[in-house]
Formats: C-alpha cells, structure tokens, sequence
C-alpha cells in the first residue's frame, strides 16, 4: 500500500487511548423499537470495545440490511451500512486490502443465513479474520415480519398464515460445517456474557462466527425466553466452559454427560452421576463442538452457550500478505517500465 | 529453380486444424517474426467452444488468422488468402472465408478415411474437383516431417506433434522470413530438452526447404516492412493490455490494486495476467460468486486500495445491484466487462457489443456511471487506465468496455514511455477539523476519499440516500433530488475532462461512419477504402460512452447521413437518436463475429447510391 | 345550536400521530363510511421507515390521507383542508401540506412538555401565534375520551388507545357521516370482546356529539355522492389488486400459480396476500434471496405452472441474469417490480419510477423483454392480468411495473365480473410427431410450450444460443443472428394485440402531457384542469412501455409540444425521443412522493406562456 | 394444476416400459474431453436409470454451467441446462409445481459450491426431493482450469500461479452441516459402486447428495488416482456400509476403531484388534455422519465412500401440496368471483 500506507504513516503515533464505553456512541439517534434486543447488543459491544486496546478508527463494522445492520450508524468508528447479504464479501474486501484494520460484521438471520449464506460459509472456510456478529431473531424484522431460515417449522408470520414448511438453519452447524474456526453462541439478555464472548472473537484471529439470541420484541417477542428468562433459563441452558464439565440447572445440579455420540441429562443429585461423569468442555475439539451443535435441535437437551469452538489455522488476508512481500523479496518492487518491455520486443528505426 | 518472387501490400493466413496440432504456436510463431519484419499486423485466434474435443471433428477445430502488411493494417483481415489446413475438418470450417482463387495448403495425410468421414466429406476433396477455384496445395506433410526425423528415434507422438513446424517453414519460405527468431524461440521454450529443439528446428528447416525445392510452389512472396511509428514495439492482446492498464493505473495513483473476481470467458486472462504480478502489490481475490467478486472490490476501495472487478456479459447482469451501492457511496472502482454473444449464456467464446445498454442503464434507480471502451486489443491499455483516472478522480464506479474480439485479438503495440502517463492523484482526506463525508471538490463534484485508520474521520457511508455534506441517512424529499441530480452531474461534468471527439476524414460530406469500441479496425479500413475511391466518408470511433463528448452532437449535424454499425441491435444508435434528435442508419450484425470491412463498404455504398437516397428523403 | 351545513366538491383530510396511534385504522375507517355514501376518493397511507419509532419523534409520525368528492377523484390530494394532529411532531411533520386557512384538529393533550421537546417546539404551538393563518382547533380528545369511559374501569393504556375514534367521530359529524359502518365494524371486530365494542362505540359517539354540541365548530359540511358507475364497488389497495389480478389470470388461464420470491419493500405484500390463497393452488415460495426466487419461478414454468417473482429495485437487479435466460429460453413468467425510490437502497418506503430504464434494458446481450405498467392502484389487477396474458400467449417473461405509491394507495374499484375477463389459453405441445421445442406459431412467434410428463415429447433446453426450430445448441453466425431477431420480432409483434393508444382531450392541439404509469391520477387532474380553463392540453398515459403502441408515434406528432412528467430524470422521455425523433419537454421530480397536480400544471402554464413558447421556436 | 393435470391425465397411461440404458441415450454428440471422468457418471446414471422403474418423460435433469453441466444434453429425458450455481434454485421450482416428477441436479464443485453454494445449502435445509450429483474435480473445467472451492490449500492453477491460499470446502460437512437428509460420496472410476450409490440417492425421498470423485485429465489429472486407481485405492477408501463393520487394506486387513470421536486405523492381523472392535456403520447416526466426512480432512486415515448418511424427514414439496390440499378441503376450491367480492364492498345504484 504505497500511497495509502504512507497517509497512514504520516499520521503521528498516538498514545493509547483509555476509552470508556461512550466514546464508541456515535451522534447518530438509535433507531430500534423500544424493547428490541438489538439495544443491549449495541451495548454490550460498546462495553467491551475499550479493553480491546485498539484505536477505534482502526475499528470497521461493516452491516448488509436489516434492523440489525443498522448497527454500525451507532457505533464511533468507521461503519459501512451496505446491501442485503452481502457484507462478509465486503468486509473481506476490506480486510484483505488492509490488513491492520479490526473488521466487524453485524448481520442478520436473513441478512446472514438467507440472501448472504455463501458469503458467509467462503469466509468461515477462508478463515479471514473477520468477527461476524449474527442477529438471530428468528425472524425478518425491517420487512415487518416474515420467517427466516431460522425460524421453527410451522412458524406462523405475514408471509407463512398457514405456518412455514421449511426446517431451519442451525447457525451454530452451518459455520462448522464451512469449518469456521471460531463458532460461539451468546444471548441478548446476558450482558456479562455476551461481553465475554465478543471480547474471545474480538481476540480470535480468522473468521469468528457469534449467534446472539436476540429478541424482536414486535415481531417474534419471546423467542428464546426460554433460554433468557429468569424462571426457565437455568434449566435450559447449559454455558460452556473450556476445561470445565457442562454442569447446569438452578442449583447446578444437573450436567451432562456422553452417551455414545449423544449428551444426556443426568442429575448429579439423585446419586447416579457425579462431576466426573459429565462432558469436559474442550473449545479445540471438532466433534465435541458438532455434538455441541447439534444439541439445538434436541429439544430434550439444553441449549448450550459460550465458545464452542475455537482453533487456529491459517488466515487468508496474512497469507496474501506473505506472498505479496514474497514475490517482492524474489522479484525486487515491480517496476512498470520493465514490465511493459519485457519479454519479446521488437524496434522499428 | 529460381521462382518468381511479387510483391504484396498485404496477406491474410489462416492457420487451422484440431485443437492438438498447435495452430495457435504456429500462428503466433508467424506474428512474432512477421512482426520483427516491420510489418504492421493484427491476428485473431478462434478457439472451439469445447475444452478438448476429439481429434478430427468439426467442432474441434482451432484456427489462427494473421492479417499483415506493408500498410496500415487494422483488422485480421475480412477474407483469407492462404489457408493452412491440417485435416478435413480444418478445411470445411475455414472455407468459407478463403478468396476465390486463395491458396489453399492441406496436409494430405491428415486427409485420411476416418477424418474425412467426422468432417462429413463423402469423397476426398483433395482429389475431386470441388476446389477446383482455389490454388490448391496438397503436401504430404506428416510424412514429410516423419522423413525428416526418421534417425532421431523419436516416439509417434512427438513426431506427430512437431508437423505444425513444416507448415509454419513453407509459409516462412512462401513469405520470404526468416527462421531465426523461431529457432531461437525453440532453443528458449526446450532449453531443458535440446532433443526437442533439434527436432522441431530440423522440421522448421524442411518445410522451408520444401518450399524452395519443390515444383509445387511457383512463386513466392515479399511484404514490405510498414512504415510504422519508430520506437519499440510488442505484441500485445485485449486482455494483456487491460491487464497491464490497471497495473499502470495503481503505478500512477499510488494506490495498490485490488482485483476482486470470479472467472468467466473471456475475461479470465485479465485475473490470470494480474495473479502474476504480486510484486506489484497487486492483490487478485478470486471470489465465490460475481456479487462478491465486486463486493470485495467495493470494500477495498473502501478501504483505499483501487477495487476492480472484471467479467463478461451474465456476471455484469449479476453486478448489477452493486453497482448501484458504489454510486450511491461514491467510491472509485472500475469495473471491466469483456462482452460475449448474448442473451443469457448465449455464445460465451465469440465476440458481441450488446451490453452497452446494460452498462449505461442496468440499475434500479437513477444509477449513473461513465462508461469507456477501447478501439483496438492495444488500446485496451489506455482504456483501463482512462477508467481508472476517471474512477479516482471523481470518485465514482466507471464501467470499462472491451470484448472477445478484442481480449484474444492481437496487434503490434509502441510501448509508451511510462513518463508520458498521467500521474492519478488521489484526494485522501485527513484533516478532521471541518471533514464531512459528502463535502465536494468544487471542480469534480469528487467527494473525499476518508480511508478508515484516520483518527477522527470515523464516519458511517451506506446504500440509504445520504444527506448532502453531512452524509447522514436522510429521508428528506429535496434533498434526494439534490443528491440524484448532484451525482448525474458528477458524471457529466466528466466531459469537461476528456479530450474531444475526432473525425478521421473531412468535417462534413456525405457520410459520417460512427462506431464504437472493437469495430474500430473494421471501420476505419473500409471508410479509408471509400475515401481512396474519392468517396465523401469519414469515420468517429466513439470511446467514451457517457458522458458522451461535448462536441459530438455539433459534429455528427455536418454530415447528410450518420450510419452506425453495431454488433447488437442498435444500443449506440438509441443512444445518438435520442441525444441528438438525428435520424441514424443501422449496421447490425450478431453473429457472435467482428465487422468484415466489405460489410461496412457495401453498405456505405448502399447509401450513396441514388436510390437509397431517394429513399430516404 | 344548528350549525351552518355547507356543500363542498371535494375534501381532503389527513390522520397523523405517533405510529401507536391508530392513524391508519382511523383512516380506513373514514374511508370505508365515506365509500358507501357513494363518494370517489383516493387515499394513501405515509409510514414512518422505522419499524417502532419512539413515541412523540419526528421520525415516528404515522399518517393517512384521503381525498374524497362528488367529482372524479384521481389523486389522495396534493394539499389538505383538514389536519388532525394528535401530537406535536404529527403537527411538525404535516402542517407543509396544509393548506392556508385550512383547519387544525389538534389533541391538546398531547401537546405536553415532553412531546413539544421531542418535535423540537420552544413554545407550544397551539398557544402562540404561529398557527394564526389556520383554523385552529384544539381538542382535550384524551381527556374527553377518558370522560366518556370513566365509569367503565378500563386501563389507562386501553382508554388511550381509544382516542383515535374520538378524533373520527369528530369528523364524521363536521363532514355529516354516519357512525353505523363503524360501529358493525366494531362488532365484528371485536366479537370476542364485547368491552371493547362498548367503548370504542362510546367514544366515538362522544366524538360525534363533541362536534354537535361544543361552539368551536361554526359548520359542517356535505359532500355529495359522485356520479360513480353503478356496480358493486371495493376498496383495493395497489399491491392486493396485483395479487388479486395473478390470481385472476391463473384462473383464467388453468394454470397453477407459483410465487418464487423474496421480501422487499414495498412489494412483500403480494406475497402475504397470494400466501393466503392456498385453495386457489397458489404456491408461494419464500426463496433464499431474490435469484433463486426469479430461477424456482422459471422453474416452475418450465413446469407447466405459470411463475411469478415480485420484487422492488435492488431485488430486480439481482434478478438480472435469470431474466437473461428466461429470455432465450422463452418461457412465461412475469415480474413484477413494485417500484422505490434508489439507486441502491435508497429511500425503501417511497415511491419512485426510475426503474423503467432498467426493466427495458437491464439484462446482457439483446434481452428484449415486455413491460406493463398500472396507472391507478385498482388498475394493478389489469396490469398483472394483461402481463400474465402476453408472457403465456406469447411465452416470453413480462415485466409488470408497479409503485410505492400505487402498492399502498387505495381507491374505489367497480368490481369487474370474471365473465368479462378472457381466457387465456396456454399452447402446450402434446403430440411427439413432429415436435420440435423451437418451432414457432405462425402468428405470435411464440414457441411451443412442452412439459415434462408428455411421452415422446423429452427434449432439453438451456441458456446457450439454440438452433431454430430444433432447440440444439448452435455456434452457427446466421442461426444466432436469426435467433436474435425472432425473439426481438416476437415482443415487437405483442404490438399488434395490444389496445391502441387513447388521448383523454383533443386529437391534437398546444399539449400533449405523456406520463407512464402511477402518475396517472396527478395528471389526468392537472390537465382536466388546465382544460377547464379552455387549455388545449390533452393526456395520454402510456401502460404498454414495450412495445410501444403502434399509433404512439402518429399521435404524438399532432401536438406543438411534449411534456413528460416522471418521477425519474427522463427515462420514458429518452424513449420517445429515440423512437420518434420528437423533441419532449421534460418535468423531473425525484423526491420519493408523487407529483402534485398542481406541479403538473403550473409546467403546463409555464410551456403556454408567450416567453416560453418563444424560447422553444 | 388444473390444465396441466388434465393434459397429464389424458395421456394413455403407458404400460410400465423395459428400459435399457441406450434409452436414455439423447441424439446429441457427447464433447467432453476424450478421457473424462465425467463419460463414466453418464454410463452410470443411464445403467442406473432402467431400474428405477420410473419413466423417462416422468424424469427431469438440471443443471447450471460447466462441463459437468453439459450433462443434461447427453440424456434422453427433459433437460434443463441453466445458468451458473442455479441449478438447485431451478429444480427447486420444478419440484415443487411438479411434484410427480422425478427431479436430478447435475452440478460441478464451481458451480454447486462456489457460485452457487446458497441454493444448494437451502435446498438441504428444505429436504426438498432433489437428487444432487456434484461432480467434484476440484477444478474449474469448463473456464479452463481455475481453482475451485474444493481444491487443495496451496494448489498452482491459472488463477493461482503462486499457489492458492484457501482453505478448501470439504462438501460432505458442507451438506451436513446443512443437515441433508442423505448425503454420499462415490469414484468415477469405481462404476459398480457409482450405481449402487445413484440407486441409493434415487430412491431416497428428500435431497440427496451425492459428491462423486470425478478426473478433470485436461487441467487436474490424477487428483483422485490416491483413491480410485488399483495400486493405492484399497488402502486409501474405506466402503462403507450400513451395519457392517468399517474394514478396509488390500486382504481386508485394517480397519476403523474409535479413540474418543477419532477414528483411527488398526490392523486385523497383528492381534492387537479385531472386526468386533470397529465402527460399525449406521446411515442413521448423525454424528456418526459428521466423524466421516471430518475424515476426508485427516490424512493419515482413509477416505469413506458410500452412503454416509440417510435418514428421513418431511420434504418441503410435500408440505406444500399438503397445505393446498387441507385448503381445499376446508375452503373449496377458489372461486375467483368470490374472492373479488368478498368482504366489505358496497352498491352505487
Ligand atoms: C436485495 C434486497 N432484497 C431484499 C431486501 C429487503 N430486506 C431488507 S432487510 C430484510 C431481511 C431482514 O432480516 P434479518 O437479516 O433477519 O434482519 P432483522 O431485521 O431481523 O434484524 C429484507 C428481506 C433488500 N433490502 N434488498
Ligand atoms: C454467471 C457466470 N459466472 C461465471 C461463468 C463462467 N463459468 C462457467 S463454468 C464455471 C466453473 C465451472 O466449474 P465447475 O462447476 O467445477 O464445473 P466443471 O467444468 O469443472 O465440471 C465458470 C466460472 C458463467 N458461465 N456464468
Ligand atoms: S422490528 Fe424487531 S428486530 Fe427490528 S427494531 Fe423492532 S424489535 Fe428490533
Ligand atoms: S476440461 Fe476437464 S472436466 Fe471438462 S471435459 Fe475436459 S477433462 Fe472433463
Ligand atoms: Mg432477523
Ligand atoms: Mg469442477
């Protein structure tokens, strides 16, 4: 980056910055519904983004359509608000043309999974280091309320009165099955967590993949109370840890624990399973996290939350890099005037 | 024997036979040293459409045309005058565009039972009298080149695969040139297999020495070297040269180039070419899809690289929305379509100018984007690089318009001094004080280009309607008028800054010839072929399509007639009509192939005869 | 107190409040009532672009405006006589489409600290002079509507959300409605909850009676039923008249429907309607973008169904390429674009015109595809029909062009009788002696149609140039060139089955206006207008934008001058004037809002003046 | 489907035909290459066809662009050669207005994976009845010989002269991360099994699909020769099948035995395991499922061919002629001049 990277120089180094939450607030009006999930992810990321230590115009966030991907208007940092699925191709734009810039992308479950599903899967599988930030409120909200590819089968909406047939995504399967190497799940109404999350896929390098449960309190209110609710949320959902046996319930009393492929329940009270029967989580893990995946789709099973899988491989943006400085090392700087005569030529006195 | 040695102005060969005989190095072969001759040329390869079909059919066959000359030359030439032909398939396909009275050189042994059966030729029309109108020349070339082998103790194959060299020596022998440059080549490509270049060079010398011994030739030929600008000189295709423009084009700007694509034929020479030259920083993504082939380049642009994308006809179509999204942002990006025969698929190996409406109006919404073309393979180079400068400097997506005929064509090219490029200067903002992300250059209209790593710039850009200065979301009714009329006239401010148009010709007469892009070469030989005959004919080849340039509406009310020729159905001349409110004549040819000049002649003549204008009066 | 009854030709009104206010239900309820006293009227809901806006912004005000009269009504009104304002920013945002003098009905109650601040009020409006050129009424509708419902017990939230009716009832006493519609619309309802029934009756009757007793209103007013066809009428918004008129040719036709598609503003509501219609066979398929809904349709048509797509800019631009094969492989389909207001996204919620450009030449290669367009909301049933008709008769895909403002505008229709549609008969081949996919109706060119299923009849098609009549796939020049031209001749040859152009005014004459589309109803009033004054000033509103009609040109040439409205910047314009080589007077607004008539006119006056005329000679 | 059912009816119902596979032979010129992997998948698909007792005008095979999409044209049923990665979207359309046909989609690694990875994964979610057949070279074929979506980390293509640096798709994880009901893979140079295994996807109801190893000799000869040719292919695939134990090597003397979720190889005959100790093969086992397609990504063990996965679940199609149906039942057949006139309406005399 000859030019660019010389701007970039010219600017004198600052010291770092102490930021506080509000300096990642722009000046533009939030513009959600009262009540809607997206409030508190706004938030939670404003939170986490000062211990981050990076400079906030080295931050991008990149959105397609969709009331989530108006995400970026609020944030203070360079924010590009593009068209409907397309972000994680833009973002991989940015990216692999500068490098030194932390890339986010806020999207949908039909931003993401529906109209941007390939984009999504080639980046997960590219492991370009993106932090993907996926709005999963099992519905279309900015269009006013259809199904999503997330939606549950028979789900009624504007465009499905007869309830919709199709089975939906599992987000947390389809990155695995694009071998994402970072696959987490968190929840809107979790603050703590969800913080915890953002900041592990704020430090991943290559593709980080986050489903946040989020609540469309006007067009799919209640979603996922199940697993945000006070009453019913310690029951079923079980937060993962690495190293940590999957323990959960009120009192946790209750884990997990394999049997052949699959978890089952088992009480760690009534006498017939102790802590050391259940499943250790192990975020390097492949088949754990595909069990762990598919745990969504057993009703019977808790929902499990956290990090399920983090691994480093190679990233596409530093292995363009690297062949670029390489060719340059064999090659010395390409020279224009070499380049159009060389080869076979030919003069006319 | 001493034979007859005449003089020509200019030759067309074709070269032709299945795709494993290696017509397109003997072409190319013929070029390189036709082209160290001095003389001025210009070729086209035409490929099957099949990857590798099976040997003798029809479909299979590959042939290479070089038109060359002591004159200007500026197309491959309407009509052959030789023709090489390899087997019978070679034959029936290239017919059609060989002279009455043209040469014909068949291989006869490629002229065997099986191959003239897959050719659909019910008897040998080597032996029957069916090209009795053609001079032909059957030579035993297989075995010819198995004779001169024969010690070497070569396999079959090997053997088989050096007779396109015998060919290539009698057409060095007719057309009085020399072998070196060829040997020398052979001595480069086999420096690891001097086997081979023993080989290939022995048979190289036996056709040659075939064409000097034998009775069958009578005469041979000599073509004048051209009197070409001085300087230095290479071949160059379409695709190379567009290729190269951009790299000239990140050069100049400073700015690292992004190429963000997904391959189509025939664009994917130009991310081929480009993947090589990582010492560059040319970075080439090749993408999953076309969407996010442009996408990407979108968010690299963004970023402060210069986004390209390139593709053909479909992928534009599928570019399409984002397109739009880099008009609304307002950042530079060149996009480069190669067009094809189409609709749809269509004929994705053969050449077309149907999507010049699809560049200047595919979009939802009031979308504008300034659209260049190149005249000529060579000029492919300044085309990518005019699209680049306009991109840059006025912050705006620009389509850059090339085709098949173009990409794979070839031509002598003076390689310009990289000195006598324009810089590009990019306007990066860096002040924070007073930076507004829609504020604009008071000349270009350009807003400033606000790279993300900047302390203080953050700012948020999206495909909403902008507020102007501000860049805020705004659904504010007269300030959507404001920022749609303020980016057309973005676009046509552009005219300002290009150069004017030119006539080739006088400046007023009977007939003006106005064409556009690739038709180039096929217009200008037949519009200078009318003028010798004392015709009043000039020519305009059109190179920026919008804006257009300022003077051609006054240009075009000098003539009594404006004939348009087209490979579509008349996309300029809708154009010119409804710009200029002047009645225009059509030339319309789809055929997924380039004008002929003869076509444009006999429809000049078409015109000026007195009935045509009577007809129209 | 009697109160003064006056008479009036036509009223326009307009509800707005905070998005939770009920305006839109207020609205349809007034104009129901208003329907069956036998008034025309036009009306047009104005949602915020948020989905929730926070109570008491700017950003968050909901409005329903309708236009009703004893005469024609074509349009929702370009100003209106009467504001009901239930909050300070509802006053804010609407008050620049009032006109002077015209009256305020103001909630005082909301007019409180917090609701002035969130406007951006310093003082509160309804006590300062600054409405002093209007008939200012302020109303405690909250608090009299909590009167009316005090002994009842309800919660605050469940009164508040009464108050809407206050407001309606006041209404229909200044304009003499009766309350019955209402009140059996409350008892259907809300059958469930007879509470419910009792308190919205009650409030509106206090509403009612509120008008009658208090002082402030010194009159009220009629309006007389207008001269209206007799029939049974609906109301119909544009978007239900579109699915309604799919669902009318599937019928029609005996073909199934299938809706491959994807959401988008402001088009998702022909999805939501045709996925309620399920015993019509209507299959509707929620794809996962807007490619694979335009590909399942064809698909589906390839089946035997006929596919549809719906979708708005961004979505048509997408759906590019498909439309590209639909073209060669000739199939029915229709697309209907709801337009908005771009490029890119743009502005989602409003309409705009801009994509007329886009629909005739958006796709590579020569890509020649009908377009329709509907003039009135009612009139998008014909459209749809008439696009259903020509893509199975002629089996080709058709555009249908709709709009924002015609999507969500509605008015009265004259429900027609399904007698008094034709059938639309589908040619499908069934017999496999000599069956040949690409042979072709003497007539309509079209090709036969032949769905899997038929013995004998297997054959493939593809997206690759074809041979005529057999299908294959053909590289040949000619066969391409002749291929192009039969599918371009085929859509021109729908000229010939296509009602012929009609001027509403003189055959000839000062001005002709030529509008295209949704802008029908502003300029029929402009120019009716404009007529009155003893103007020569005729209108001619174009459906059929390609072909072209056949007797356009003719018709055009009768007129000194051309004016073209557009809510775009010329596109229709730069069609005629390509076709005809007619000089056109353009009226560009692209504001995402309709034309007012009054915009219309005044260009209309403008073009008449003495100056202008001369500046034009 | 009022018309069409009626044109349909009133064809003669034929007497049930005796296929040959030279039936399903089309008139047209086959323009591969000479030498071409995809000439075997014809013969397999035309000798698979007789059997299936399904005829051939009840048959319809799309595809989008590519060599291997030329295959529609070679077969003698209706064909649909359509446009680049739509083929899925395409067939989706057929079937769901046609259910009584039998619908095929003929697809490459680009056209099935790069461009068109979207529809594909969504046709899998949807359990539409589709038989896929991805004919994976790991190349781009038909643009002369780019990298494609399934090639390998590092590979020189046109496109890539300094080698790629994209971690390549693995597309039985794709698909199952997308939750096909079937998914398999099968050796163009491996005919019986191909049969078998089109057999297999043909009488499955829901997507299947099916990745057939497949030679592109002109621009990525040998990819497969590891695991199709006769010197290395029997110690490099292991067949599985349904309940039978995972047994592989030339005499049959290894085998597959889980350590944790990792299979790893063990020999019969060395004493140290026996047959009883190996994975026995279960199609139903959705994790199982996952560990063999995570095998293609470890070197050290062999590649699984056969039917990986098969298990049934409501098909999209079939929900969707179900919802017409109970439409019908409960409301009637539409009735046009009802519709128009029902609701609110009033009379202007
Ligand atoms: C090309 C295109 N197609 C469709 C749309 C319409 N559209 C906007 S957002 C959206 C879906 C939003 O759903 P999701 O991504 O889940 O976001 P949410 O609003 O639920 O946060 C759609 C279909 C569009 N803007 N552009
Ligand atoms: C929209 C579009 N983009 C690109 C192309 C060019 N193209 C044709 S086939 C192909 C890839 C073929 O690869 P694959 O699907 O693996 O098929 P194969 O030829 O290897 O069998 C591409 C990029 C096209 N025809 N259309
Ligand atoms: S519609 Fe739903 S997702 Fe969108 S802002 Fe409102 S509550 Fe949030
Ligand atoms: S290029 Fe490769 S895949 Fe295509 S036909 Fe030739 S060998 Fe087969
Ligand atoms: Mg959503
Ligand atoms: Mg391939």
């Amino acid at each position: 980056m000859n030019l660019v990277e010389d701007a970039l120089k010219a600017i004198a180094e600052q010291p770092p910055v102490k930021y506080s939450a509000k300096d990642f607030q722009s000046d533009q009006d939030v513009r959600w519904c009262p009540g809607c999930g997206d409030y508190s992810i706004l938030a939670q990321v404003q939170r986490v983004m000062p211990e981050l230590g990076i400079p906030r115009h080295k931050m991008v966030f990149v959105s397609g359509i969709g009331c989530s991907s108006r995400f970026p208007y609020y944030m203070n940092t360079y924010g590009f608000h593009s068209i409907h699925g397309r972000a994680p191709a833009i973002a991989t734009g940015v990216k692999i043309a500068r490098p030194d810039l932390m890339v986010w992308v806020a999207t949908g479950d039909g931003d993401g999974l529906s109209i941007g599903g390939n984009h999504l899967i080639h980046a997960c599988r590219r492991n370009i280091d993106l932090n993907i930030l996926l709005f999963n409120n099992q519905i279309y909200g900015l269009t006013k309320g259809q199904y999503s590819p997330t939606s549950e089968f028979g789900k009624v909406t504007k465009s499905t009165p007869y309830g919709s047939v199709d089975h939906p995504f599992n987000p947390l399967l389809v990155s695995l099955g694009a071998e994402a190497s970072f696959v987490a799940r968190t929840l809107d109404r979790d603050p703590k967590h969800m913080q915890f999350v953002i900041k592990r896929a704020a430090e991943h390098r290559g593709t980080s993949f986050v489903e946040i449960y989020q609540n469309c309190n006007v067009f799919n209110d209640g979603a996922f109370f199940t697993y945000t609710e006070k009453e019913s949320k310690d029951d079923h959902v079980v937060f993962i840890e690495h190293g940590k046996p999957m323990v959960f319930g009120k009192n946790k009393d209750k884990g997990l624990k394999l049997d052949g492929f699959t978890p089952k329940v088992v009480s760690l009270t009534d006498g017939t399973a102790s802590v050391n029967d259940l499943i250790v989580h192990n975020e390097k893990d492949t088949m754990l996290s595909f069990i762990l995946a598919r745990m969504s789709s057993l009703p019977e099973l808790p929902r499990p939350v956290g990090v399920v899988y983090a691994v480093d491989r190679p990233r596409y943006e530093v292995e363009v890099s690297n062949q670029i400085l390489s060719a340059i090392q064999k090659k010395g700087e390409g020279n224009l005037e070499k380049l159009l005569n060389h080869g076979e030529t030919w003069t006319i006195q | 024997m001493t034979k007859e040695l005449k003089n020509l102005d200019d030759v067309t060969i074709r070269f032709a036979g299945d795709s494993g005989d290696g017509m397109q190095l003997t072409g190319m072969q013929f070029t390189s040293t036709t082209a160290l001759l001095g003389n001025d040329l210009s070729t086209l390869p035409d490929y099957p459409a099949e990857i590798r079909a099976p040997a003798g059919t029809l479909f299979g066959v590959s042939g290479f045309q070089i038109h060359f000359g002591s004159t200007e030359i500026n197309t491959p030439g309407d009509i052959c005058d030789v023709l090489v032909a390899m087997n019978p398939a070679a034959l029936k396909v290239n017919l059609r565009s060989l002279s009455d009275g043209g040469i014909i050189i068949a291989n006869r042994d490629g002229f065997n039972d099986k191959n003239l059966k897959l050719a659909g030729y019910a008897s040998n029309p080597l032996d029957d009298e069916s090209l009795s109108k053609y001079h032909l020349h059957s030579v035993d070339i297989t075995k010819l080149t198995q004779n001169a082998l024969s010690d070497m103790g070569l396999s079959n194959k090997l053997v088989d695969r050096c007779k396109n060299f015998f060919a290539l020596g009698m057409m060095y022998w007719m057309y009085t040139r020399p072998l070196e440059p060829t040997i020398k080549w052979f001595q480069e490509k086999f420096a690891k297999n001097p086997e081979l270049i023993d080989a290939n060079t022995r048979v190289l010398k036996a056709g040659y020495a075939f064409g000097e011994t034998t009775e069958i030739f009578a005469a041979r030929y000599e073509v004048k070297p051209a009197s070409l600008k001085p300087g230095r000189y290479r071949s160059i295709t379409g695709n190379e040269a567009a290729a190269w423009g951009l790299i000239a084009g990140s050069v100049k700007s400073g700015l690292d180039l992004f190429l963000g694509t997904y391959p189509i034929t025939p664009a994917s020479d130009i991310l081929h070419e480009l993947s090589k030259h990582k010492n560059f920083r040319v970075k080439t993504f090749q993408a999953e899809d076309e969407i996010a082939g442009i996408t990407s380049s979108i968010g690299a642009s963004y970023g402060g690289a210069i986004g390209v994308t390139t593709t053909s006809g479909p992928g534009m179509a599928l570019k399409s929305e984002a397109m739009g999204l880099a008009v609304i942002l307002e950042v530079p990006l060149v996009i480069v379509n190669v067009q094809r025969g189409g609709p749809s698929t269509g004929l994705p190996t053969k050449t077309e100018q149907a999507d010049l409406s699809q560049a200047i109006f595919g979009r939802n919404g009031e979308s504008p984007i300034p659209v260049v073309a190149a005249t000529t393979p060579a000029d492919c180079f300044f085309g990518a690089f005019e699209a680049m400068r306009i991109a840059i400097k006025y912050m705006t997506p620009v389509i850059f318009l090339s085709d098949g005929y173009l990409a794979n064509g070839a031509e002598p090219w003076l390689i310009p001094p990289v000195s006598s490029l324009p810089d590009i200067a990019p306007k990066f903002a860096t002040d924070p004080n007073e930076f507004f992300p829609y504020s604009r250059d008071e000349k270009t209209l350009a807003r400033p280009w606000a790279i993300p790593g900047i302390p203080g710039l953050e700012h948020r850009i999206g495909g909403l309607e902008k507020e102007h200065i501000t860049g805020n979301v705004s659904y504010d009714p007269e300030n959507h008028e404001f920022m749609v009329r303020m980016r057309q006239a973005k676009v046509d401010r552009i005219a300002d800054d290009i150069p004017p148009a030119e006539v080739d010709g006088d400046p007023n007469g009977d007939v003006l010839v106005v064409g556009w892009g690739g038709t180039y070469g096929a217009i200008r030989s037949a519009v200078e072929a009318k003028r010798r005959e004392g015709k009043s004919v000039s020519h305009l080849q059109i190179k920026y399509l919008n804006p257009l340039q300022k003077n051609l509406g006054a240009i075009l009310a000098n003539y009594r007639h404006v004939l348009v020729p087209e490979l579509n159905l008349g996309q300029l001349s809708r154009i010119l009509r409804s710009e200029y409110l002047i009645p225009t004549i059509q030339l319309n040819k789809i055929q997924g192939l380039p004008f002929k000049s003869s076509e444009i002649e006999e429809k000049i003549d078409e015109i000026l005869s007195r009935e045509y204008a009577h007809e129209l009066s």
